[in-house]
């Protein structure tokens, strides 16, 4: 059974009532009736039955969310990052509250801005009954009714002071698939969006924009060529070395002692003397002659001391690591070395 | 054409009484009153949507000087981001100042296109409906560029999402505690549903605009209209929904610049930590904002030929308006001013010596004079009120006095730290005289460009108003009347 | 592989020097900032092991001792020695910038000739082309060969100097700067020898003072050494048992001594012996103080009416009643003789009778001992101005065939009056020793940069000496930045070819001579046995000293005579109306400070001004000038004009205009040159009554506006410092 | 690994030595003789070396861009002919409830509580100069240009300490560099930090010993035992900022703790 929809134009809003009613009395029911004007007429003007909105709903919902989204933002945030300022408590209750409010009237407007798309199912698509006329200050009466009955009902409408009446076939309606459709897709591309800032503020996606302090200036020349030491200049910590006297403060050999050794021969020894000290670093290849065999048996031969001195002063296109370790600290590595050759 | 004359039923044409007394006296109803002079809603349509489309010389001209405008300020802009804002006048005692100022200006009058749509909507004041869309849109440019002043006053402004709560890298999110992060999220509660409660009243107004226009205009407003059509039900929803936006929107106004307020009343700063300072922002806010209404109100009317829409009758209402936010503007800087004055408080005795007869005095009598001195004497009078370039004046002047007012507040009272080894004085410098100059041409700009994309009168509101409002007779006098719909 | 690694990528590699970067491959100093900056300061994290060098501050002629923080090979910082006798750790301002005369961008790398001399168009020359012409101009010139020297050369360099000289019958290196000029050295030291008998730089000790004057002597400033002064004035402050000793001060302007000071009294200039004078004419007459004091005064004081040098002074009686009581009651009291004495023309009978108070209440200077210990070893000593002016006068008689220049600039620092740049237009040869381009290398052929005092090697007897001597050290802390050569090294090569010197000078290089002088000194505070070891503990201590000795030898007063004497002026008080006071910056000192940015740009601490010069005026002066602060005044005094901004100050007498010494470079790098005005130009020549010194605090000036104005590049807020909060 | 882990191995030292428990808190506090400030500004200068505070130029000194972590504020007293001046060395106050801190949007101005500071982060820094406002000794200096250093300066710069770039706020840090590094270096030797241990530039120069460091939670340190004194004063007290920065009086003695 074919449905057509009828629309019916009136200049004012008594006419109006007047079809209305007796589109009731001719037994269409109220939901086959829209009323469609360019000016906010009230249903009662033209008797027709009050509207319930469902807006306040979103508006409600959307306000908890607000309220929600407000306390994760500030609590969430001080709990996130326990970090004092000014003397506050960890959780300051007056800014929460402005938070809080703030969020929750946006919750609220949001919502409500969103509901009215969602309940009228705006944007429209597809082709629904309506003429320009209607925005010049007709009202238009929109009748869903059997094919069969058009015609009775145009002319009732005529007779009840409509100018004119237009026919629209079954097609012309909203496409509420679409609509849906169009909604899913707003919210893959908000998905989508999302993401792309994720990427790009966790630096997945790294643009690469200057960040200033990371290029030091003032750690520049530790990645500089190294200095030597002034010659026969001989800093506080002591002299490394006086003639005719031993290298000084040596420190024993202990457990302790050759763990710290281990781990400062692995930071400053080990690229060209290799892990077991036998001159086979990841370095040693570009060096010729080669870095020194330490559990070779010239080295064995030397004293601590001069070990000392070679580490102090550097020998050959060995550089002087006495920037990179104290006295104690070269001690250390002595010590280890010496594990090394046992 | 035949045909049409139909269509012009007789709630649009009301005829004028026989009498010929009382028909002179519906006659001078009409003129006076916008609601009274109903028109068909072709009509009306037309005489919005009519000039709107005709860009003339005068609007290209104005387009390419403020253009121009917003152009330099970008410029302007990417140049003290490149040398740093050490290029600017400011000094390590004054660290605040032109932007600042700008930003609590541009806040001020974003305040009076809400106020006017929505507390005058909630009070149902019906005169306010011409001019609510334009007001609007000021706000909407305003908080635009009140938004950007904070940014263009940052010293690493490409950092600026490290002020944004969104999950990053640096695992850190901005602190709650910080004003600056009440202002960020009550502006951008303010501005988004500024715009949101802009675009909703606006619908039924493009969906007529969709019905008259042609070419790219044609569909640029389908696409807006989003398929309007002015069901029971849509109308229904909008209304719902401008309700609840205009309750909501009230008080996150008030917020807002309560907000901006506590900027500074949250520091130590001597003439900054006065607990009145909320609510005597919000009241300085409304003041500049009207004013600024009014002008814009005046060029409107002028470029796109409102004089129908736009009548001495809005103009009146809003000086009176004007008239009362001066008296309470006033009373507010009254409180803040009296007190610490009869606590004399060393540090602000300083700084009123400073504003009554100090260097500032010049700027603080211009700003009395403007704020006070001149409302006050010609507001009073209906023929001033009713004067378009008289009320023009009066608005501009208080404009003046209100960033007067903002300049002493930020730039001179922070001037004046506690330790007086540290005062300083701020003299402003080309970049944010050029920033500042070219901000108010994009407002302006923005303002402009928009009147001519989408009805700047809500048409429908217009023709809604006439709708309900006729005329009564009692005893030989006839009298504007409303009917109460809701 | 055949390609080899250089020497300075392993370098590289090997300054990356942590474990973690290392092991990872990744050598970026990046890792201290990227991995964690965001979250926490990165001053929580620190890298790397300092190494510290101690060597000798040769900013002022003090010789502090510093210590030197190193960062892979580079000087990052500058602290006192806490070991060292004199400054006990602590440093002041110049001390500080010190590493800027290191890494000062303008400094010169490698030997400049100038063909046509004040053109500054120079042409670079290699090391040995540039000794060997000075080495054949000193082989031709025979004795006619004159060294003009600055207070801040190390000894030994004066040492090495003073061989060369005398090994070709040349008279001695004269050595005199505007410094110690201004500071009165030579002048203190000549009054010191007549009071006790041995010319030396006076150190007055105030640990235990109850009742310190201060007669113009700015020793918490810039006077001899403001570090151990302020190490003193600090003891001074906070005695034991809750004693705090009270200070004086006597200056025609507030220096920070004065703003220090518990009483102060803006003198009329050149009083500052009048107001002494009357001191011990009060003690002598009232009978006043402990037991002997009244009579020891009777023996010095001058004759005088005490109200009418009162009033000349411009101090009311009843103050200088009270404070000759207090002077005469305490138990230690010590009055203070200050530079601004050595430029007036009494100089020396105001040192006599300030002195003369210290004889009276027994508080003899340290330093002054009578026997000082032989060290073996050589120390400079100063000279007068007329030592300058009979050098200007060899060389305008054409007398001098080269002139070595070094730590000396002497065409900033000498009045034109005196005539050096004419004169120096008869030398054939000018050679300047300077690290930058100074006034004087502009005026000369031949420029030997020499080291900056932290590249090289040297000693320096520290004086004024607090009781028991002190031999710095200086050491190179870091391997030279610029291609500079030690003076000494060129000195030591150059002499090999001239016989007479070679003889005198046998050493392979300076290191060579130190070693042996360092040897030669007696047994030290640190143990150290072999000459190997004393070489090694001197450097690394930073000098030599012995513990301190239980009680000094006090030093006997002479018998001398006190008289009252005016200072004369140059200028009659119509044409001139203004007394001139001059006084050395307290952060630029003489003008050599100019040069660094540190302490260009840090603020004067009386005016808060930076990087500008100024003309101090009082504000009833202005007012009566129409002159506001920034105002460019032409000063003119009877021996030439500048231009100068005005600065106007309630710390200054209204009859006095006060200008500092420091600015108006037009060479000396870009962070000296075409900055202010050079307060040198309006000095005569004249020398004082005694003792042959420049009088420099003798000249009256006229003010004039020029109708120009300068921003004033001051930090304070003159509106908030001079009316406050209104209220006080 | 931990950062004190990590801290740890740069020294030498096996990761096993980091203490389990929490590092000690100090109370690190700063005492100001102004009877003995003499006004020589060696603590500017030394503070600017040590901190790699940029030199502004005398234009931007005449613009009031001048950047110095301390500064000695000179005031007149008197009237007439009397007015003499006073010396106040002035620095960030360490305060206890900064005003500073809160106002910070980005957390770039936080508190230790464990070490009683007042931080400033650099890096978090985007320059809304908030902080510098609310200083209300206006203690902060913010870099209205990039740093210059010329040449062979940036060979003095410390490589502890960050040089800020342009648009960032800085301050006086008490030299947290230095409690950082003596921190470790106690760690490492297996002892507390003991009196002395830590001094900032400005202190260690300071000729007449003005300038006091110490731990306060120490009752035996000098700041400790020299508080609660006629003469102590603090700046701006009544604001109620707790500044850890305290000051003695001119013109009287606390005879012998000096």
């Amino acid at each position: 059974m074919a449905e057509i929809q009828l629309l019916g134009f009136f200049d004012e809003a008594t006419a109006t009532a007047e079809g209305v009613d007796r589109l009731r009395r001719a037994g269409v029911s109220d939901e086959s009736v829209s009323v469609m004007t360019g000016v906010p007429y009230r249903p009662r003007m033209l008797r027709r039955p009050a509207i319930a909105s469902r807006i306040a709903t979103f508006a409600g919902i959307g306000a908890l969310v607000g309220v929600i989204l407000g306390l994760a933002v500030t609590a969430g945030t001080y709990l996130l990052y326990p970090l004092s300022a000014g003397g506050q408590p960890l959780i300051p209750i007056p800014p929460t509250l402005i938070i809080v409010f703030e969020l929750t009237m946006l919750g609220m407007m949001w919502a409500a801005f969103g509901g009215f798309f969602v309940v009228n199912r705006l944007p429209v698509f597809g082709k629904p009954p309506f003429d320009e006329r209607i925005v010049e200050g007709l009202i238009g009466v929109q009748v869903v009714v059997e094919e069969r009955r058009a015609s009775e009902i145009e002319h009732l409408l005529r007779e009840a002071g409509a100018s004119d009446v237009r026919r629209f076939d079954q097609a012309a309606r909203a496409n509420e698939a679409t609509w849906m459709k169009f909604m899913g897709g707003l919210g893959a591309a908000a998905t989508l969006a999302l993401i792309a800032v994720l990427l790009l503020s966790f630096e997945v996606i790294k643009i690469p924009f200057p960040t200033n302090m990371a290029d030091q200036v003032s750690v520049a020349h530790l990645q500089g060529p190294r200095l030597a030491a002034p010659a026969e200049a001989v800093p506080v910590q002591g002299p490394v070395f006086i003639a005719g006297q031993p290298a000084f403060a040596s420190v024993a050999s202990s457990p302790a002692s050759i763990q710290r050794g281990q781990v400062l021969f692995g930071i400053n020894c080990l690229m060209c003397h290799g892990e077991k000290g036998q001159g086979n670093g990841r370095l040693a290849a570009y060096f010729n002659p080669k870095p020194a065999d330490l559990t070779g048996e010239k080295v064995r031969a030397y004293s601590d001391s001069d070990i000392f001195l070679v580490i102090s002063l550097g020998r050959g296109q060995m550089p002087s690591l006495a920037e990179n370790l104290s006295p104690a600290s070269r001690w250390d590595v002595i010590n280890f070395v010496r594990s090394l050759q046992k | 054409m035949a045909e049409q004359a139909k269509f012009d039923s007789p709630v649009w044409n009301r005829p004028l009484p026989e009498d010929a007394e009382l028909a002179a006296q519906v006659r001078e109803v009409r003129e006076k009153h916008l609601l009274q002079d109903a028109r068909p809603p072709r009509e009306v349509a037309e005489k919005v949507l009519g000039p709107m489309a005709r860009l003339g010389r005068v609007f290209w001209l104005a387009f390419v000087v403020l253009g121009g405008l917003t152009a330099t300020w970008l410029v302007t802009w990417a140049y003290q981001a490149s040398q740093g804002m050490g290029v600017t006048g400011l000094n390590r005692t004054i660290m605040w100042a032109p932007y600042i100022i700008n930003f609590v200006y541009f806040i001020g009058i974003g305040h009076a296109g809400t106020f006017i749509s929505a507390a005058l909507r909630v009070l149902k004041f019906d005169w306010r409906a011409p001019i609510s869309r334009a007001a609007e849109s000021l706000t909407v440019f305003a908080l635009l560029v009140a938004l950007t002043m904070p940014l263009i006053h940052m010293g690493r402004v490409w950092k600026f999402y490290w002020m944004i709560p969104f999950p990053n890298q640096r695992q850190l999110w901005p602190d709650p505690r910080s004003p600056i992060f009440w202002d960020m999220t009550a502006i951008f509660t303010y501005l988004s549903c500024s715009v949101l409660f802009m675009y909703l009243g606006m619908l039924p107004d493009l969906a007529i605009a969709r019905e008259k226009a042609s070419g790219w205009r044609k569909r640029l407003y389908t696409a807006l209209a989003l398929g309007w059509r002015g069901t029971e039900r849509e109308w229904k929803n909008l209304d719902t929904t401008l309700n609840i936006f205009s309750y909501g929107i009230i008080p996150v106004m008030f917020s807002v610049h309560t907000v901006v307020a506590w900027d500074f009343a949250m520091t130590l700063q001597p003439g900054w930590n006065s607990s009145i300072f909320g609510p005597y922002f919000v009241i300085g806010a409304l003041y500049s904002g009207v004013g600024a209404v009014i002008i814009i109100m005046a060029i409107l009317r002028k470029a796109l030929h409102l004089e129908y829409f736009l009548r001495q009758e809005h103009f009146n209402a809003m000086g009176k308006f004007l008239l009362v936010l001066s008296f309470t503007w006033v009373y507010f800087y009254f409180n803040d001013y009296l007190i610490p004055w009869y606590h004399k408080e060393p540090i602000l005795t300083v700084l009123f010596r400073l504003f009554s007869s100090g260097w500032a005095a010049p700027f603080w009598y211009t700003m009395l004079f403007a704020n006070i001195v001149v409302p006050w004497a010609t507001l009073w009078s209906r023929k001033v009120r009713s004067s378009i370039p008289a009320l023009v004046g009066v608005a501009v002047l208080v404009q003046v006095g209100m960033y007067i007012e903002r300049y002493l507040i930020v730039a001179v009272a922070l001037g004046y730290p506690e330790l007086p080894f540290n005062w300083s004085v701020y003299v402003p410098r080309l970049p944010e005289i050029l920033i500042t100059v070219g901000v108010f041409g994009f407002v302006a700009l923005g303002v402009t460009v928009l009147s001519r994309l989408v009805p700047i009168i809500p048409i429908w509101e217009v023709v809604e108003g006439q709708l309900l409002h006729g005329t009564r007779r009692i005893g030989r006098a006839i009298f504007p009347a409303k009917t109460e719909a809701d | 592989m055949t390609e080899r690694i250089s020497r300075r990528d392993f370098l590289r590699l090997g300054a990356a020097g942590s474990a973690t970067g290392v092991l990872a491959g990744c050598t970026s100093p990046r890792r201290w900032v990227v991995l964690e900056p965001f979250v926490r300061p990165p001053e929580q994290q620190v890298s790397g092991i300092a190494t510290w060098y101690a060597t000798t501050c040769r900013q002022c002629p003090a010789g502090c001792g510093v210590i030197v923080r190193l960062m892979n090979g580079r000087a990052v910082k500058l602290e006192g020695n806490p070991e060292h006798p004199l400054n006990r750790g602590k440093l002041c301002a110049r001390g500080q910038a010190g590493l800027q005369m290191l890494y000062n961008p303008d400094r010169l790398s490698g030997p400049l000739v100038q063909s046509t001399r004040g053109s500054r168009e120079f042409s670079a020359i290699d090391w040995n082309e540039g000794i060997n012409r000075l080495f054949q101009t000193l082989q031709k010139a025979g004795p006619a060969v004159a060294v003009l020297g600055g207070a801040t050369m190390s000894d030994h360099l004066f040492d090495l100097f003073s061989r060369l000289l005398a090994a070709v019958k040349a008279p001695a290196p004269v050595m005199y700067d505007l410094y110690t000029e201004l500071g009165g050295y030579r002048m203190l030291a000549q009054a010191m020898g007549q009071v006790y008998g041995r010319a030396a730089v006076p150190a007055y000790r105030l640990g235990e003072a109850d009742v310190v004057f201060s007669f113009g002597a700015e020793f918490l400033g810039t006077w001899t050494s403001a570090v151990r002064y302020g190490v003193e004035y600090g003891a001074f402050r906070s005695q034991p048992y809750g004693k705090r000793g009270l200070l004086v001060h006597f200056e025609p302007r507030q220096s920070s001594t004065a703003v220090t000071a518990d009483d102060y009294f803006a003198i009329a200039p050149g009083s500052e012996g009048l107001v002494a004078g009357a001191l011990l004419r009060l003690i002598a007459d009232g009978n006043l103080g402990l037991p002997g004091r009244a009579e020891s005064a009777r023996g010095l004081a001058p004759s005088l009416d005490v109200e009418q040098a009162a009033r000349e002074c411009g101090i009311p009686v009843d103050a200088l009643q009270r404070w000759a009581r207090r002077f005469a009651e305490a138990e230690h009291a010590v009055a203070i003789p200050g530079g601004a004495l050595a430029g007036s023309s009494n100089g020396m009978h105001a040192a006599r009778a300030i002195e003369a108070l210290n004889v009276v209440s027994g508080s003899a200077p340290a330093g002054v001992n009578i026997s000082p210990l032989d060290l073996g070893l050589a120390r400079k000593s100063l000279n007068t101005f007329a030592d300058v002016q009979s050098l200007i006068a060899r060389m305008r008689a054409g007398e001098v065939q080269v002139l070595l220049v070094h730590s000396a600039n002497p065409a900033f620092e000498l009045p034109e009056a005196a005539g050096f740049l004419e004169a120096l237009a008869k030398v054939p040869l000018v050679v300047s020793f300077g690290a930058m381009v100074d006034e004087t290398a502009v005026w000369s052929d031949l420029i030997l940069p020499d080291r900056s005092y932290l590249e090289s090697f040297g000693y320096e007897v520290v004086s004024p000496d607090f009781g028991s001597p002190v031999v710095s050290s200086q050491q190179p802390v870091v391997t030279p930045v610029f291609d500079a050569q030690a003076t000494g090294d060129i000195l030591l090569t150059a002499a090999r070819g001239i016989p007479a010197a070679a003889a005198a000078m046998p050493w392979d290089d300076e290191v060579d001579y130190l070693s042996q002088i360092v040897a030669g000194l007696p047994e030290a505070a640190y143990p150290a046995s072999t000459p190997e070891e004393k070489r090694a503990r001197f450097r690394q201590h930073g000098g030599w000293w012995q513990a301190p000795a239980a009680a000094a030898p006090t030093p006997r007063p002479q018998p001398f005579t006190v008289t009252a004497q005016r200072a004369a002026f140059d200028g009659n008080e119509s044409d001139y109306p203004y007394f001139l006071h001059v006084y050395p910056s307290v952060l630029l000192s003489d003008g050599r400070g100019a040069s660094l940015p540190l302490l260009q740009g840090v603020p004067d601490p009386m005016t808060t001004i930076a990087w500008q010069s100024w003309v101090e005026l009082h504000p009833a002066t202005a007012e009566r000038l129409e002159i506001r602060d920034g105002d460019l005044l032409r000063v003119t005094s009877p021996h030439g004009e500048i231009v100068a901004a005005a600065y106007v100050t309630p710390g200054i007498r209204p009859d006095t205009v006060a200008i500092p010494a420091g600015q108006g470079h037009q060479d000396l790098g870009r962070f000296a040159c075409d900055r202010g005005s050079n307060v040198v130009q309006l000095l005569g020549a004249a020398l004082t009554d005694e003792g042959g010194g420049l009088r420099w605090n003798g000249v009256r000036v006229a003010l004039a506006r020029t109708g120009k104005r300068i921003a004033t590049a001051s930090l304070e807020s003159k509106v908030g410092v001079t009316e406050g909060l209104g209220y006080e | 690994m931990s950062e004190l882990e990590t801290r740890l191995l740069d020294r030498g030292q096996s990761a096993a030595a980091a203490p389990k428990t929490e590092l000690p808190s100090h109370k690190w506090t700063m005492l100001i003789d102004l009877d003995k400030c003499t006004g020589c500004n060696a603590c500017v200068v030394a503070c600017h070396v040590e901190n790699n505070v940029p030199i502004r130029s005398e234009r931007e000194v005449i613009r009031g861009h001048g950047q110095h972590w301390i500064r000695i504020e000179r005031y007149w007293e008197g009237e007439g002919d009397t007015q003499r001046a006073t010396f106040l060395p002035m620095l960030c106050q360490q305060c206890s409830n900064a005003p500073c801190e809160p106002v910070c949007p980005v957390y770039a101005s936080v508190h230790s509580e464990r070490e009683n500071l007042n931080l400033q982060v650099y890096n978090r820094c985007v320059g809304t100069r908030f902080c510098g406002n609310n200083c209300p000794y206006r203690a902060r200096s913010f870099n209205w240009f990039a740093p210059q250093f010329e040449g062979p300066i940036t060979e003095m710069l410390n490589p502890d300490v960050t040089v800020r770039s342009g648009g960032v706020m800085e301050k006086c840090t008490f030299c947290v560099q230095r409690i950082r590094r003596s921190e470790e270096d106690a760690l490492v030797e297996g002892r507390p930090l003991r009196e002395g241990d830590v001094t900032p530039a400005c202190a260690q120069t300071c000729p007449t010993s003005a300038i006091v460091f110490g731990d306060r939670s120490y009752p035996e340190s000098q700041v400790a035992r020299r508080l609660g004194g006629q003469r102590e004063f603090q700046v701006l007290e009544h604001l109620g900022t707790a500044p850890n920065v305290y000051y003695l009086k001119a013109g009287g003695s606390d005879g012998g703790a000096g």
